[in-house]
């Protein structure tokens, strides 16, 4: 085995800060409301919780091989990414600048259980004040890609957001889902779902699930250059479809015919046998390209 | 009241509507029109079959009656709390949803949502809060989440959180609060095919673009979402 | 002369044959090999049990007779009842259950980990005798002399029709359990996890065992020795550089032991990345006695590790420790066989380090891992983690450390036992103290002396992220307390130093800073750390290691 | 929540123009903004962390800083959850590195 592992600069463990230095060219990023010129959530200190200046969302712009790109970067370690008033307010604001001024893409570095409930309502409108822009970002043409591999992963109404964006890279340590294993848990019983059984939460939210499944476009390794790679890469081949009823007619064909195929499966085991994987225990230690090899071969 | 009554007080003109697995989907008459009625009753739980149910008809409506408005009407308890769900991605079916309302929107499809019951979490997110414009009935429940979990999560004691909640839209749960914040118009006192026509008539001749930041401030419940995203968009 | 006494002399047998007896005459000989339906353990532990029999229960850190514990639990304390309960760890709820149903009265053991509150309440309500908290070897050692079971409860992973065991790679306590009641007129019975018809080895003959029981489930097994690299923090890493840079290299150490820490686990995981760029390949940590810790696969992948003896095994490791059987103990059959109670002379005798972590330590340097309202015990660590005065035989380092210790013309070297702690634990918990909590332990309990873990006349050094103290250096009390003030941060005692004596100390190399050994904390970064995460430690095992699913985020 | 504040004496350093952000308002951790200031001879911090009645420990800590590092001329500002002082004194060095620009 090669030192080369301790090389590598993991996405999953990276600041929102270091993975932005790290995706975009060398230099090029400027922070818009840089934390020198914001004050921490007013709504924390009043619960008596010290905030974060930029308030865990890092939002500005910069350049991917020299095109110009917009970025968002939630910050997973400070209240868990979560979206209150200000941290939501610099996301509608960038991707509102990005409907007019129409850079290459719009980079969203998710990484977030959802709604802050110390801000909750400030949040949740904040989340559908998200979905909108992130449509109208589109709508004009601007592709705005998720990228998902953070230790929050995309859960909640950032969940919600990750499916409306053009499309989502994730990683195998990424998470796509609504509801947390937790929550479940809780609700619903630890027969209904063991959220201490990490294996099982990631075969059914994990990345390599997701993009089993479709509902990601591309698998990269947890490393900042295997995302860089990945955004260029996607970026080359994309065009920005303008809304039409025909692809949601499309979409919803595919959703009504999974969810009739799959609809009683409980595990990503069964799923994957069911999509014709010949040996699906053998997937979770699979690492990235046979996993996009195995893909590629099965039926469709 | 009865999901009858509301329809029959919405629209005492008609209305053709039916309730399928908690899914609300039909047409009714308006001064202004035939109007789409579509939603949730009895607290749903979206699930994927809801979700796709909603969008379908929908599309159904895109296609089928260009330019006619749609009246959601909300009462749901969040979003399905199960893994066979979560397996399915049921954040895709619920933003499949809220693609198709966005999709009417800009194909000239006027929308409103009217909060019956219950509005929480993920479920308003996917259809009632796309909706152009949000309103209330009185004793509509509209939150993320009630205040004794919220002091478990956060670890705050329940009493600071009640003496906050009293004065903070920010978080105290409850229809009011969102009026204060922007994200819903008016609350109705009670369903009423005149407060309909009006709700209608203003969804007609407003701009649909998303001005709940800019009515948040002007009401004084979020004072700075609108200015941060100003500094950001300039 | 006096007529000489008449006695018998071996009544210790006729006991014996008159338990096996009443189990016989409850249909319990077996005519397959010695095996036991499962549904009659309950009859047969009140066949060859006896009110006031001494029992020993086999269980450690790892793996545990939990069906035999929770069987025991639920005989009749009207027909078994003060029994003295000779045991390494108290860990299972059953364990407790025993003295709280009235079964048993008196125990002698040596760890108790999540069952030392309910252990403490026993206590203090008078409802549990302790005759003593040992060291394993102590323990083990008292099996052979006073300690003796009547009856040892034992868990084997397999046995075969006559009744052979395979104990699997997790052989552990097993050897010196069997040994001390087999050849004492001792009962023993073993369940095991399944029956074979021809066992991978035999590690028990079967000459030793009595009776086997196929349990409902197999033991339990904890992952203990699992570190998600993960958790490690950059103060962690700082403090692994300090200690492999100021002891490790200085010292020339090869022979060692390593605590279960995340402290160790990063020296651990900087050995290919760090040390191998300070040049120390085939320098330091050559041979072991240490549980297969996951995270020491880099090191051992790179080329560090020539040897490591184990106490016991660690869940998913089995198929890497068998595919290197250069490295580790293993059978003919390739599986691993850890023996606790050779590994642990190891650890006392054959290493020359012993490092490790714990909760506080006085000024004195005695350190305590005891909290209060709760009875842990000590395990291992005092005899790893101690000077033996019975050592002879010589080493670089052991010699090194003797010179500093005696001077010039010692007469014998020294073990280095080394403490690393970071100066706060979470929630702003100082580590160093005036005073140990385990002398208010002593005294609520009533126990001859305070739990004390490792002595701070064994200590010689302590890591700490503000630098290294060197006590083996210090020629009085005092200029060991300063030293250990000195390195004792922003603690109240810390601060409570005096500060022109531990800048002499510095000046004499007793107390060194992070600079003055040539490192700048702002390298520490986890970047340095072979391993990041788990499924990095899969990735170096080429994929022999299989985590517990409750370590996996993929 | 309790907001510190400190000034004291230290060597001056190089004074760049640009703000250094340097760690996370995470569990443990805390974030360090490092700003130029008016006073070339003086190093003012303000502190908001979330652990109560540390004032002592916080001043030991900053004035350790202040006296082993050239931070004159700076003006630190600290949101902290909850970090041991081994982390705070670790991120100073780090954000003050930082900010001179000074690579490692």
């Amino acid at each position: 085995m090669s030192l080369s592992l301790t090389n590598r600069h993991c996405w999953f463990e990276a600041t929102a800060r270091a993975r932005i230095n790290g995706l975009l060219d060398t230099g090029s990023f400027s922070e818009i409301l840089p934390p020198a010129a914001s004050q921490p959530s007013p709504h924390l200190a009043q619960l008596d919780l010290p905030g974060a200046f930029d308030d865990g969302v890092i939002v500005g712009y910069g350049q991917l091989e020299k095109k110009p790109i917009f970025v968002i970067a939630q910050e997973g370690q400070f209240m868990g990414g979560a979206v209150g008033e200000i941290h939501g307010a610099k996301i509608v604001g960038l991707l509102r600048r990005a409907a007019r001024e129409k850079p290459a893409a719009v980079l969203f570095l998710i990484d977030s259980g959802g709604v802050r409930l110390h801000e909750a309502n400030a949040g949740l409108i904040a989340i559908s004040e998200i979905m909108r822009a992130v449509l109208d970002a589109r709508a004009a043409g601007v592709p705005v890609i998720a990228l998902v591999g953070g230790s929050c992963g995309a859960f909640g109404g950032m969940g919600i957001v990750a499916k409306l964006c053009s499309a989502i890279l994730i990683s195998e340590e990424g998470r796509l889902a609504l509801s947390g294993p937790e929550v479940i848990e809780t609700v619903a019983g630890v027969e209904e779902f063991d959220a201490k059984d990490r294996a099982l939460v990631w075969r059914v939210t994990g990345g390599k699930h997701r993009y089993l499944m479709g509902d990601c476009a591309m698998l990269v390794d947890d490393d900042i250059a295997a995302f860089r790679t990945g955004t260029t890469a996607f970026l080359a081949d994309w065009r920005e479809p303008a809304p039409s009823a025909a692809l949601l007619r499309a979409r919803q064909q595919v959703l009504e015919n999974r969810l009739a195929a799959y609809g009683t499966l409980r595990d990503g085991l069964q799923v994957w046998a069911a999509l014709g994987v010949a040996q699906p225990e053998s997937v979770p230690m699979l690492d990235r390209d046979s996993l996009v090899a195995l893909k590629e071969g099965l039926p469709t | 009241m009865s999901l009858n009554d509301i329809f029959d007080s919405l629209f005492p003109a008609g209305h053709a509507v039916t309730v399928a697995n908690q899914v609300i989907t039909g047409e009714a008459m308006t001064a202004h029109g035939p109007v789409a009625v579509l939603g949730t009753t009895d607290a749903a739980a979206i699930d994927h079959a809801m979700a796709l149910a909603l969008s379908a008809f929908i599309l159904d409506t895109v296609e089928q009656h260009p330019g006619r408005p749609l009246v959601f009407l909300v009462d749901t308890s969040g979003q399905a709390l199960s893994r066979s769900q979560e397996l399915l991605c049921l954040n895709g079916s619920l933003a499949h949803l809220a693609s198709c309302v966005d999709l009417a929107r800009r194909q000239g499809h006027a929308s409103l949502s009217l909060v019956t019951a219950n509005a929480v979490s993920g479920g308003f997110l996917s259809f009632g809060l796309m909706a152009d414009r949000a309103y209330a009935l009185a004793d509509a429940q509209v939150r993320v989440m009630d205040l004794r979990a919220m002091a478990r999560v956060t670890k705050i004691a329940h009493e600071r959180l009640v003496e906050l909640a009293a004065d903070s839209p920010i978080f105290a749960p409850g229809a009011e609060s969102y009026v204060r914040m922007g994200a819903i118009e008016t609350i109705w006192p009670a369903p009423s095919a005149g407060l309909l026509e009006d709700a209608l008539a203003a969804g007609q001749a407003a701009p649909a673009s998303d001005r709940r930041m800019a009515s948040g401030q002007e009401r004084g419940g979020r004072q700075l979402a609108a200015g941060i995203a100003q500094a950001v968009g300039a | 002369m006096n007529a000489p006494h008449h006695r018998e002399w071996d009544t210790l047998r006729q006991s014996r044959a008159r338990r096996l007896e009443r189990a016989a005459s409850l249909g319990l000989v077996g005519k397959n090999g010695r095996e036991i339906p499962v549904d009659r353990i309950i009859d047969l532990l009140e066949a060859v049990i006896q009110p006031g029999d001494r029992v020993c229960l086999e269980g450690n850190n790892q793996k545990q007779a939990d069906f035999l514990s929770e069987s025991l639990a639920d005989c009749d304390p009207a027909r078994i009842h003060h029994l003295s309960m000779v045991q390494s760890v108290l860990a299972l709820p059953s364990h407790v259950d025993l003295f709280e149903r009235g079964l048993a009265n008196r125990l002698d053991f040596s760890f108790s980990g999540p069952q030392g509150a309910r252990l403490a309440k026993l206590v203090q309500e008078q409802r549990i005798e302790i005759g003593a908290i040992h060291t394993y070897l102590e323990l083990f050692g008292r099996y052979f002399l006073d300690l003796t079971p009547n009856v040892a409860l034992i868990a084997a992973q397999a046995a075969d029709a006559e009744g052979n065991l395979y104990l699997g790679p997790n052989t552990e306590d097993t050897p010196a359990i069997v040994e001390a009641t087999a050849f004492k007129g001792g009962i023993v019975i073993a369940q095991v996890n399944e029956r074979l018809e021809k066992l991978p080895r035999v590690d028990v003959p079967a000459d030793w065992v009595d009776f086997t029981v196929l349990a409902p489930k197999p033991n339990y097994i904890e992952p203990l020795f699992t570190r998600d690299p993960a958790q490690i923090t950059e103060v962690q890493v700082l403090m692994a550089m300090m200690a492999i840079k100021g002891i490790y290299a200085e010292y020339g150490v090869t022979r060692l032991n390593h605590g279960i820490g995340f402290d160790t686990a990063a020296i651990e995981l900087l050995l290919p990345t760090y040390a191998a760029d300070l040049g120390l390949k085939g320098k330091i940590c050559t041979h072991w006695a240490l549980n297969p810790h996951p995270t020491l696969i880099p090191a051992i992948e790179s080329g560090f590790v020539e040897s490591v003896h184990c106490f016991g095994s660690e869940v998913g490791m089995d198929a890497y420790i068998s595919a290197r059987s250069d490295v580790f103990f293993t059978g003919a059959d390739g599986s691993m066989r850890s023996n606790r109670a050779f590994s642990q002379t190891a650890g006392l005798y054959a290493c020359d380090m012993f490092i490790g972590s714990t909760l506080q330590m006085d000024m004195a340097g005695n350190s305590s891992t005891a909290t209060l309202g709760r009875i842990t015990g000590f395990g291992g660590a005092p005899n790893m983690g101690s000077d033996p005065h019975g050592r002879r035989h010589a080493s670089p380092a052991w010699l090194k450390a003797g010179r500093e210790a005696y001077g010039p013309n010692a007469i014998r070297g020294r073990k280095l036992v080394v403490q690393t702690v970071e100066t706060f634990r979470e929630h702003m918990a100082p580590v160093f103290v005036e005073e140990l909590d385990a002398w208010k332990l002593q005294k609520t309990m009533g126990a001859d002396l305070p739990p004390i873990m490792i002595y701070g006349d064994d200590v010689s050094h302590i890591v700490t992220e503000e630098g290294i103290a060197n006590l083996l250096l210090c020629r009085t009390p005092e200029e060991r307390e300063q030293a250990i003030r000195g390195v004792a941060g922003f603690t109240p005692v810390g601060m409570a130093r005096d500060k022109a004596m531990v800048e002499n100390l510095r000046d004499r190399g007793i107390v060194r800073r992070a600079e003055d050994l040539g490192i700048d904390p702002r390298m520490a970064t986890r970047d340095l750390l072979a391993a990041r995460s788990v499924k990095d430690l899969v990735r170096w095992s080429g994929g022999l290691y299989a985590p517990p699913s409750r370590f996996r985020n993929w | 929540m309790e907001m510190l504040e400190f000034r004291f004496d230290s060597k001056p350093g190089a004074r760049p123009t640009d703000p250094a952000l340097c760690g996370v308002v995470g569990s443990g951790n805390l974030e360090i903004l490092v700003q130029p200031s008016e006073q070339p001879d003086c190093c003012q911090v303000r502190i908001k962390t979330s652990a109560r009645g540390f004032g002592a420990t916080w001043r030991a800590v900053i004035g350790d800083f202040a006296a082993s590092h050239a931070a004159g001329g700076t003006a630190i500002a600290i949101n902290d959850m909850g970090a041991t002082p081994a982390v705070v004194s670790l991120r100073l060095a780090q954000a003050l590195a930082d900010y001179q620009g000074g690579a490692l």
